[in-house]
């Protein structure tokens, strides 16, 4: 009824002029239904929507409410500021797992980061093309080996070697656990920045070349520049994985409540301390209180270190 | 390395049998259904939901502070450990709905988990659709939704694949939301799809043989049973991206 | 403990060759229900056991287990998510760390041992209470003080809440509290990880139950007394302890029938025992 | 030259925000002829094609005063169908922006959105609008092969092919061939020539020397207003207005 053969048509303007006005009250009209539709889809979405926030309130919720009644017998001051972990006899300083959670956060990506971008290159811009087509299902697989695994190559592989390299007695701790976090991660980031530097258009790169810049010089100066908001958005992620992951980083950290002086202390950071002790703890205690609250400061740490590389980010794009 | 410990010894019986608690030669049946069914109960309901909520994100959602902040908000619970999140299913699925320890439980905990990721690459992979395309189909006619559903999720799907497959494979790897939610027993039937049955996962029995069991084989069946998982990760990623594939060559050809 | 245990163990034999094997098996399939576990992780091969032989006999009857830790089960039962909590102590008094549990009722289950374990390299196959109690509060740091080689002692303790590390404490450290930090020390989250550990560690100490010791570690004597299931019958080696099954008040209907049969002869004796738990019967 | 007006616009304003993009234009555009749009960058004549199928309604903050009539409906008006209005009035881009699907589909694209599902009744269509668009002899071997294989003049040609295949009235051409080379331009200026005599066609073009050879009637824009409009022959010959001569002179633009 709509289609009209597009060869051999004249209409009347008048006729054109009416035909786009709204058809009157037939509801099984097409364009009735079609408006029907959409409408109901962004319905649908919004909902979907609230419905995610729902449950992100909910989980924020749950450990803000639970976390806060802490200071019901703990100070502020001495959650944050004392590095003492003493439950057992009453003591609460948290600050020792902060700081752990920063330094090995910033550790992970100081050893993934320049990594993984060279294999996101290496992927995107040099592989030849059959074996980026194994190389990438390869990466993929990578990321959905269980975090166990992994903790359980460091626990047998990686810490006896780290012993043997250093002397120690003992090998766990932030060098440790960062390793294993960093080859955790190094999947994550390198995909997904593979598939921002594979998305930089082609002509940029053309252009580049026209100018007479070598392969390299374009890479570095055009390419990842150019694909920089994916990269962003990658290190984001990874860094997400790396300060929320527990299972590996508990078998490898030491789990010991005491600050991190060297690369080799066993220390314990938010994430393995609230694994190793929240099914541990009394429900109604103070201690378990200070375990949600440890959850609730992970999350602001982590949305912190989050709008600290977005504003990162657009400094760089302002100065580029 | 972990595949050549194990793969070779992986049985018929193995992958079908029951669970032995004392003699060896104990098999992984049902914890590897319970796997399948928990990923998939999840997986359908995080899938659309987390896609239609990155749906609203990338193409209705208001630009403005708010919105901003539950982006940033959905990023950063990617990083609260999932323990959390099994012990908000615990409070939601325990405490207030008295089902005890279910698959239903465990498949909604894990779906919960599963969402902000999924939202965050939908979005992403919908906003990385260039603009010309979109107002092709505009200009042609279409409502928004005929856009969205015949041109920018085709064309963002690539993306959205990667980010399920990611999923897909944490989820299958999760252990700890499921200890909590579903628990560490099977109904020690092979093909039990009742959703109020105690669901044991791969995962879990992974975790269980390692850290508690004490049948002589234990070591064996971990190694088994990782070879398993990451074939099945393996497994996963060919089945969502082998039709992907397919489509490509069949464009080039 | 020891005073009270002698009659418990009296009626768990008494209900096992009464009702137990008898009733069991002839009123199995009328028996109707549904039992949450949760707790120890240590005891769920055996409730695991228990369960799949239990379900061959009452197939009406459901069973869903789980296992986090230790006090876990009894507070679930507090809360009313699970009928059965179990656990590796006595949670109806206090121990270290856990206040008790009031209005819950513990049933003994098993018997489990617990050894002192080190890293092959370890020169020590003999250590005494006080050697022990220095070695875990960091007060003897060096193998050498203890009769071993020049060599610094690396310290592996469970994480808190373990019921291994409760009656560890309790029972070979007389109740001593451990050390929290150190260069040279660490903690792990479950008997897989301390196995690993120690089998991976050198110099390394820390302690197990008997079920997960390997030949690629080494089991410690106490006070001269080898950690065997004979030792402990005889009574020359202490170092260990009894897990319960925490109900709230006496146990009811399906889950009083579950228990009794964990408690019967017929398991304690059979599976129990390949499960390398001591039969409650068998200990004094 | 036959001179029906098609579509009056009457005293049209256009604000993104607080700038004004259009100031009181009013023109008429004539059924089945080329009208052309022409003036330097940023003087609004992009602005004023796309908000004849109101494409501007997808940028936020924009609003219109005055009205725009076609065939006497105002089509800011609240009755009017917008999917229908962008099915009369088709549109072609400055980058060629064919789908990531096959030849075929991207023709077929619009009227499936429109509820054709008719197999033979779709090979029609799509035959019909790609000889329209002079493209069917150089694809018709290969429908099934990837849009984006074809050449930049051959994908404009494409998108020439799918919109007509809804079967509009108008076609509003934004500097169609601003990205294509010089024969590929011909081409399309051949087709625009071909297409005026079942269409009416609006072109944008920022080049004088395409709209003098192409257009019946050119339009001259400057920072937003109408300069002049009048038939080409006499706006290219005799310019009643300095600007407009300052601009075809090459003086300025």
């Amino acid at each position: 009824m709509l289609e009209m053969n597009a060869q051999s048509r004249v209409i009347a303007p008048a006729e054109l002029g009416n035909s786009l006005r709204q058809a009157g009250g037939d509801p099984l009209d097409r364009r009735s239904r079609l408006k029907f539709f959409n409408s109901t889809f962004k319905i649908v979405c919004v909902s979907a929507a609230v419905f995610v926030c729902l449950v992100l309130f909910g989980i924020l919720i749950l450990m803000f409410r639970t976390g806060v009644m802490t200071f019901e017998t703990v100070s502020f001051k001495e959650f944050f500021f004392s590095t003492n972990w003493d439950p057992e006899n009453g003591h609460f300083g948290a600050l020792l797992f902060i700081f752990g959670t920063f330094a090995l956060t910033a550790l992970t990506l100081v050893l993934a980061v320049p990594i993984a971008v060279l294999i996101a290159v290496f992927l995107a811009e040099i592989t030849p093309v059959w074996l980026r087509g194994t190389l990438r299902p390869i990466m993929d697989l990578l990321v959905g080996i269980p975090s166990v695994v992994y903790g359980y190559l460091g626990l047998t592989i990686l810490i006896p070697m780290l012993r043997e390299l250093t002397g120690r007695d003992l090998a766990d701790g932030l060098l440790a656990a960062a390793i294993v976090l960093a080859i955790m991660v190094l999947p994550t980031i390198a995909r997904i920045s593979d598939d921002a530097i594979s998305a930089v258009p082609k002509k940029y790169r053309d252009a580049s070349y026209a100018l007479g810049s070598t392969r390299f010089q374009t890479i570095f100066r055009v390419v990842l520049p150019a694909a920089r908001s994916g990269i962003v958005y990658a290190v984001i992620l990874g860094m997400a994985r790396a300060i929320g992951e527990t299972m590996a980083v508990v078998m490898v950290i030491g789990n010991t409540p005491q600050l991190a002086d060297s690369l080799f202390t066993p220390t314990a950071v938010l994430t393995s301390n609230i694994v190793m002790q929240i099914t541990s703890v009394e429900f109604d205690s103070t201690w378990n209180y200070a375990l949600y609250l440890m959850g609730f400061l992970l999350l602001a740490i982590s949305l912190l270190l989050i709008v600290a590389v977005r504003l990162l980010q657009k400094k760089g794009a302002k100065a580029s | 390395m972990l595949l050549r410990k194990g793969l070779p010894n992986l049985s018929w019986d193995f992958l079908t049998g029951l669970p032995s608690e004392i003699e060896e030669g104990g098999g992984i049946g049902p914890a590897l259904f319970n796997s399948f069914y928990i990923l998939f109960l999840s997986l359908a309901i995080s899938i659309p939901l987390g896609m239609a909520a990155g749906i609203y994100l990338a193409e209705f959602a208001p630009d403005n502070r708010f919105i901003a902040f539950i982006r940033i908000c959905v990023e950063g619970l990617s990083s609260v450990p999932s323990i959390i999140f099994g012990l908000f299913g615990i409070s939601l699925f325990v405490d207030i709905f008295h089902l005890d320890l279910t698959i239903l439980g465990g498949a909604v905990s894990l779906a919960f988990l599963n969402l902000p990721m999924l939202t965050r690459v939908t979005e992403e992979s919908l906003r990385s659709v260039p603009t010309e395309l979109k107002n092709a189909s505009f200009a042609l006619g279409s409502t928004h939704l005929q856009t969205i559903r015949t041109v920018l999720i085709p064309v963002a799907l690539n993306g959205i694949i990667t980010g399920i497959c990611l999923t897909a494979g944490r989820a299958f790897g999760e252990s700890a939301v499921i200890i909590l939610t579903a628990g560490v027993t099977t109904s020690g039937e092979l093909w039990d799809f009742n959703l109020l049955s105690p669901g044991e996962t791969l995962a879990v029995h992974l975790w269980y043989v390692q850290s508690e069991a004490i049948v002589p084989d234990a070591g064996d069946i971990a190694q088994k049973a990782t070879a398993v998982l990451i074939m099945i990760v393996l497994a996963i990623n060919l089945v969502f991206r082998v039709p992907l594939w397919m489509k490509a060559r069949r464009m080039k050809g | 403990m020891k005073k009270w245990f002698k009659p418990a163990a009296l009626i768990a034999l008494a209900v096992s060759l009464t009702a137990g094997g008898a009733s069991v098996a002839s009123a199995a399939s009328s028996l109707k229900g549904k039992i949450v576990i949760n707790g120890s992780s240590a005891l769920l091969p055996l409730t695991l056991q228990a369960k799949s032989e239990f379900q061959k006999l009452n197939p009406k009857v459901k069973i869903s287990a789980s296992a986090v830790s230790s006090i876990a089960g009894p507070q679930s039962v507090r809360k009313g998510i699970a009928d059965i909590g179990a656990v590796d102590w006595d949670a109806s008094v206090d121990v270290p760390g856990f206040k008790k549990f009031d209005g819950q009722v513990a049933n003994p289950v098993a018997v489990t041992v617990f050894a002192a374990v080190v890293n092959k390299n370890v020169g020590v196959s003999n250590l005494t209470t006080k050697q022990l109690q220095d070695i875990f509060s960091g007060k003897v740091t060096n193998w050498k003080d203890v009769g071993g080689s020049d060599a610094n002692i690396v310290v592996v303790n469970r994480k808190f809440g373990s019921g291994t590390r409760v009656n560890f404490q309790m029972k070979a450290l007389g109740g001593q509290d451990f050390m929290t930090k150190g260069d040279n020390y660490k903690e792990t989250g479950s008997s897989g990880d301390m196995k690993t550990a120690i089998e991976t560690t050198p110099n390394a100490i820390g302690y197990i139950d008997l079920p997960y010791v390997t030949d690629k570690m080494k089991a410690l004597s106490i006070n001269g007394a080898a950690p065997t299931e004979k030792n402990v019958l005889n009574g020359t080696y202490k170092v260990w302890g009894i897990g319960y099954f925490m109900t709230k008040g006496q146990p009811t209907g399906a889950t009083k029938a579950f228990i009794e049969y964990i408690q019967s002869a017929k398991f304690q004796n059979g599976s129990l025992k390949k499960l390398k738990f001591i039969p409650l019967a068998a200990v004094k | 030259m036959q001179a029906t007006a098609l579509i009056e616009i009457n005293k049209l304003d256009l604000f993104y925000g607080a700038f004004q993009a259009l100031k009181q234009v009013s023109l008429e555009i004539p059924q089945r002829a080329i009208t052309a749009f022409i003036g330097p960058s940023g003087c609004g004549k992009s602005t004023l094609l796309r908000t004849l199928n109101r494409m501007n309604d997808m940028i936020p903050g924009a609003r219109v005063e005055g009205s725009i009539e076609i065939g006497g409906t105002d089509i800011y008006g609240g009755d009017v169908h917008v999917e229908t209005l962008r099915k009369k009035v088709g549109m072609v881009f400055q980058q060629p922006n064919p789908f990531p699907k096959s030849i075929y589909d991207n023709v077929a694209y619009g009227p499936r959105l429109h509820g054709i599902t008719k197999r033979r009744e779709l090979d029609e269509i799509v035959e019909n609008s790609l000889r329209s668009a002079a493209l069917w002899n150089e694809v018709k071997d290969h429908l099934k092969r990837s849009a984006l294989s074809l050449s930049g003049g051959q994908q404009q040609r494409l998108c020439i092919a799918r919109a007509l295949a809804v079967g509009p009235d108008v076609l509003l051409m934004d500097e169609a061939t601003s990205a294509l080379d010089p024969i590929s331009t011909i081409k399309i200026e051949e087709l625009a020539q071909e297409l005026k005599d079942r269409y009416t066609i609006v072109m944008v073009t920022h080049n004088m020397h395409q709209a003098a050879r192409v257009s019946h009637q050119t339009v001259f824009f400057l920072n937003g207003e109408v300069v002049e409009y009048s038939a080409t022959e006499k706006l290219f010959s005799d310019p009643s207005d300095q600007r407009t001569e300052d601009y075809i002179s090459g003086r300025f633009g």
